[in-house]
């Protein structure tokens, strides 16, 4: 479904300085997966996840979706694409002049989704994230996870074939954090909806991931499926992750 | 432009417009022939119609060269100043011309004539369409009239006001325009070239203006005595191809 | 002194309505043509959504020419643009041509300068759902900007309003020219003053809703 | 025509000085005064930090009136200022005076605008550091709203630069008087193209730097 | 050390309708206490933290720091305490145009300490969250989690009385969390430093908090102290922090 070959990122810091910050990084993600991609705070992980969809255009590679290289496509083809890619930012990204109803509206408006049709999807997704009654507002007078959740109803919207998160309960309380990874899942096996996850939360990785890739300075250290038994972990933060998860089975 | 204010003994400082053809060229002609009376002639450029009298009234210069003998009386009646009219030099005979006509007679009602707006000029160029016959105006208005005087208007004529520097410009948009002594030669017309003009014997007289207590300075006496020499009547004569002439023997 | 005013109101309310067909014609165009021109100059500099060099650099130097002409020099200029477009070059509404194509770039100016205060976030967010530039900038980038773009309208007209009196060479009255035909030219000081007044309040009364408006279109 | 061009070089560079005189000094009085202004407009607003609605309408109130005002009128109204403060109110730099009242308060409204701008969020947190208005304005709100700012300073230098022009009327000078009185009144096109030319440039090079500087600055 | 007494804040939806955001909380942090306020999305946690230095003038109630109650403080008085409380926000809010460096600099600025000092201090903060190498670059230029630690190293500069935090590691990988809580439980200890932290990671309340006071729809629901064992629960979110926190002292 999605795969990336080689992708190399370098930003320009000043004049002269440069940094890497993803180094030749290749990645397969099937149809069906949830993946998660964890690391340290500065991995490399947000930029990889934006090269998905071309929001960051990697300096060398390719990435491929669905096996066609988006990055030759023109310009109304890759629109057409990312319309079947929907992204939950790490920083919201919320339209702040439009309200919450309109800010999930903006999506399906873009994808030439008629006006009746709207009213009920928009409704559906704010329930979904129980804000039903903060459509009307806007977002400036949101709590952080409601602005959040927003940005969830958002990318869930337009049905999207991938979904790419940035740390998307990352504002959320157990709970609702947990109703959200349900919903998640469920779309993921209902409707077959690939997913890309960035996350510092190792309950998210273990609640919904089948896979998952560690990042460490712009590379990817290692990368397993989460039910193979017989792996054996390399770095601190996939222990964790494993070890974690036995220790919550024998209490289970 | 200089600052005005720092006035030496030997020195004269004339305000005039630069906007204006005819006093400019004459004041920047003389200044070497001052110089060898001694004189320091100081050319204030100030482009505007009333600042000029202001500083002469305020003393911040000496003189002024812009206006014309009517301009000068109808604001001193107004300012409540008594400038005076110290040296003539020339006339500027103003006229109605036209791109559309070759003769008066040719005007049609309801033609649009255009008129300078200024107050100096205005006046004067509804006086000449009432004094030939386009127009009637208040009695006595005069020179002061304004279009609010205009108490017949059998032919339906169009009176549009314009800036003096615009109405030679906007030949292509009027079908007569009252257009000032040297503003003509702008679009390549003549004196000759109007289909009626003023006489040049016409009241409306460039003056060199100054206040009464200085009007027999000895400086502004030098600047007559240069000024209505047959040297400067030929430069203006020369300069001016006959749309701006001398009136100095 | 106020038998003269009241008995030249009429007038005054004539050079009222002078002003306002100037002004709202301009007013018009600097709408029409202005926030695509700002729109497009933004869009295409360095960096932006349209990157364009070569049509950024035409466009910004067209600007940067006319915002370099004096407005006398540019109404003289465009005579003959004048003429062409509304048969002639003197008049009120003829006035109107050059004063807005002295506030187009303006204008322009200025909604480019609204256009990058908008959060990138909220772009790239619009970028990620497979939107048009069209859909960017209408449904995100002026949503988010509009606020800004109200003020610098309501700035536009008060300049146009005290800009429209140099239109008056070309017979184009208005109260700018009224004030200082009759107030300046002709020294009448309470003329003066009372056209003045009345566009004292125009302004206020432009400024204070634009203000306004601009405040409860302001959700951030 | 290149000839008389050339003859009146040292003309229109005695013009181009006297433009930078005046819209040097203009420039000088908008910062020194038209930033304080737009930012205690800001401070003063509803709902911000110093909520003074008393200040503010008086401040807002002048502000508009000089808005108002057309620029001939104005500088004709304040000549007796002019001449207290520098003694003269012909000339160049006395030309000034009538320029800066006129540019203060607009570039006021260009400051207060720039400031609307910063982002709340980060005013916020300096509040609880306990940081005092002067700090928070000085370095926190014109770090942020610098490059605005910037782009707001080359745009008044520029409108300057063409405002001058009207200065003529008490003998200031300056590359638009000399265009005009040459291009206008004494129809002679080519020296007008000529200064015209050398006020494009002069724009140009104002626009870039300035929006050069405000890319450089913008680091958000 | 901090007492809100009864404290209510409401805001204007928009003409007519109101919310209320917190409805007559009253709280007691004393001196040394790490105090977690948890709670659902909405709950109304951030407006209650943001009471405790009048960033949010509360409607009713009283706020007192140090037994003083700062509602009624001069302008000048009220600087002076807020000096001394640190806080880190929800979203950062850095200053965009100041480098990191710069940034961590800002409040020791305002502070009055000299500029000789400050570079000790910055460097310092710098490297207990790892950013020395980012010390030169722009905010825009860094990853959500480097944004949140030059937040904290911003809040630490000032070695403030009391530390403010709202959802401190929420951007952060758990080894990073894990070093910046160890760290904040140091000072809290060494230099008895008070902390009210809004939080919704459960392991965060855990590891370092002594009382958790739990908030639903602007009301606290519960206060209690995590060590102790004979509390009995009330809400879903309590259970969660004790019923796993015994867990793991199983498992360890
Ligand atoms: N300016 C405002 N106008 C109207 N309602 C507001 C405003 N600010 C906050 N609220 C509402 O107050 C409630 C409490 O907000 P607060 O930010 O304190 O929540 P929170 O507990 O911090 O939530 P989160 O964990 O999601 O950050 C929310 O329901 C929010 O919508
Ligand atoms: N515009 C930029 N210029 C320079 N460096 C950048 C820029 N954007 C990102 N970086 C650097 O690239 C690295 C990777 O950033 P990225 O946002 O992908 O990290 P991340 O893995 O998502 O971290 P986090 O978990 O903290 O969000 C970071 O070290 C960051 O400082
Ligand atoms: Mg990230
Ligand atoms: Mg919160």
């Amino acid at each position: 479904m999605i795969q990336l070959k080689n992708i190399k990122k370098i930003y320009k810091v000043k004049k002269g300085v440069t940094f890497e910050a993803i180094k030749s990084v290749s990645l397969n993600v099937e149809k069906g997966d949830i993946y998660g991609i964890i690391g340290f705070s500065g991995a490399g992980k947000s930029t990889l996840l934006r090269t998905i969809n071309l929001l960051e255009k990697p300096d060398e590679g390719e990435v491929l979706i669905e096996g066609k290289n988006i990055m030759t496509l023109k310009k109304k083809e890759l629109r057409h694409t990312r319309q079947s890619i929907s992204m939950i930012f790490q920083h919201f990204n919320l339209i702040h002049n439009k309200t919450v109803y309109d800010n999930v509206s903006f999506p399906l408006e873009i994808a030439g989704i008629p006006g009746v049709k709207r009213k009920n999807i928009i409704e559906e997704c704010l329930s979904i994230v129980q804000l039903e009654d903060k459509a009307d507002q806007y977002p400036s007078s949101l709590s952080g996870g409601q602005k959040q959740r927003v940005a969830i109803a958002r990318a869930l919207a337009t049905n999207p074939k991938i979904l790419l998160c940035d740390e998307p309960t990352s504002a959320l309380d157990p709970q609702t954090t947990e109703s959200i990874l349900a919903f998640l899942k469920k779309i993921n096996q209902e409707l077959n909806i690939t997913m890309v996850i960035v996350t510092h939360e190792m309950d998210v990785v273990r609640k919904i991931c089948n896979k998952v890739a560690v990042m460490e300075k712009g590379s990817i250290l290692e990368e397993f499926t989460l039910s193979d038994q017989q792996y054996d972990p390399k770095s601190e933060i996939a222990k964790l992750i494993l070890n974690k998860g036995k220790r919550m089975k024998l209490n289970a | 432009a200089t600052n005005a204010g720092e006035v030496k003994g030997n020195t004269l400082v004339i305000a005039t417009n630069p906007s204006f053809n005819g006093f400019p060229e004459i004041l920047e002609y003389i200044q070497p022939k001052l110089k060898e009376q001694g004189i320091d002639l100081k050319i204030q450029f100030v482009n505007d119609i009333i600042q000029p009298n202001e500083l002469v009234n305020d003393k911040s210069v000496d003189a002024n060269a812009f206006q014309h003998i009517p301009y000068m009386e109808s604001y001193n009646k107004q300012h409540g100043t008594q400038l005076v009219a110290a040296i003539k030099v020339l006339a500027w005979p103003s006229g109605l011309y036209s791109n559309r006509y070759k003769n008066i007679n040719d005007i049609p009602d309801g033609a649009t004539i255009s008129i300078p707006q200024d107050p100096s000029n205005n006046g004067r160029a509804l006086d000449f369409l009432a004094q030939h016959g386009f127009i009637k105006l208040k009695e006595g208005v005069g020179l002061s009239a304004t279009k609010k005087d205009i108490i017949e208007n059998k032919r339906n004529f169009k009176i549009v006001e314009l800036d003096q520097g615009m109405s030679a410009k906007s030949l292509d948009d009027v079908d007569l325009a009252f257009i000032l002594g040297g503003y003509q030669t702008a679009v390549g017309l003549h004196l000759k070239d109007a289909l009626l003009a003023e006489d040049s014997t016409s009241e409306f007289i460039g003056v060199i203006t100054t206040r009464a207590d200085n009007q027999n300075d000895e400086k502004i006496e030098k600047l007559k005595t240069v000024l209505h020499s047959p040297d400067v009547k030929k430069f203006i004569e020369t300069t001016f191809e006959g749309d701006i002439i001398p009136v100095f023997e | 002194m106020l038998d003269n005013i009241i008995q030249q109101l009429p007038d005054i309310m004539e050079a009222a309505k002078e002003t306002a067909i100037m002004v709202g014609i301009s007013v018009a165009s600097g709408i029409i043509f202005g926030i695509p021109l700002g729109t497009i100059l933004f869009l295409t500099r360095k960096g932006q959504l349209l990157e364009q060099s070569y049509l950024f650099n035409l466009l910004n130097s067209f600007v940067n020419l006319v915002n370099a002409f004096p407005l006398l020099i540019l109404i003289v200029a465009v005579i003959p643009f004048t003429r062409l477009l509304v048969g002639t070059s003197v008049g009120t509404v003829p006035a109107a041509v050059p004063l807005s194509i002295a506030i187009i770039p303006y204008f322009a100016r200025l909604i480019e300068q609204s256009l990058v205060e908008v959060n990138k976030g909220v772009i790239e967010a619009s970028i990620s759902m497979g939107a048009n530039i069209f859909q960017i900038v209408w449904k995100v980038m002026f949503v988010e900007a509009r606020s800004g773009i109200v003020v610098s309208l309501s700035n536009i007209i008060i300049l146009l309003i005290s800009y429209s009196t140099i239109a008056g060479v070309v017979g184009a009255g208005g109260l700018g020219d009224f004030a200082v035909r009759n107030g300046y030219y002709r020294y009448q000081p309470d003329i003066m003053l009372a056209t003045v007044f009345v566009m004292i309040v125009l302004v206020c009364v432009i400024q204070i809703s634009g203000s306004r408006l601009a405040r409860y279109l302001d959700k951030r």
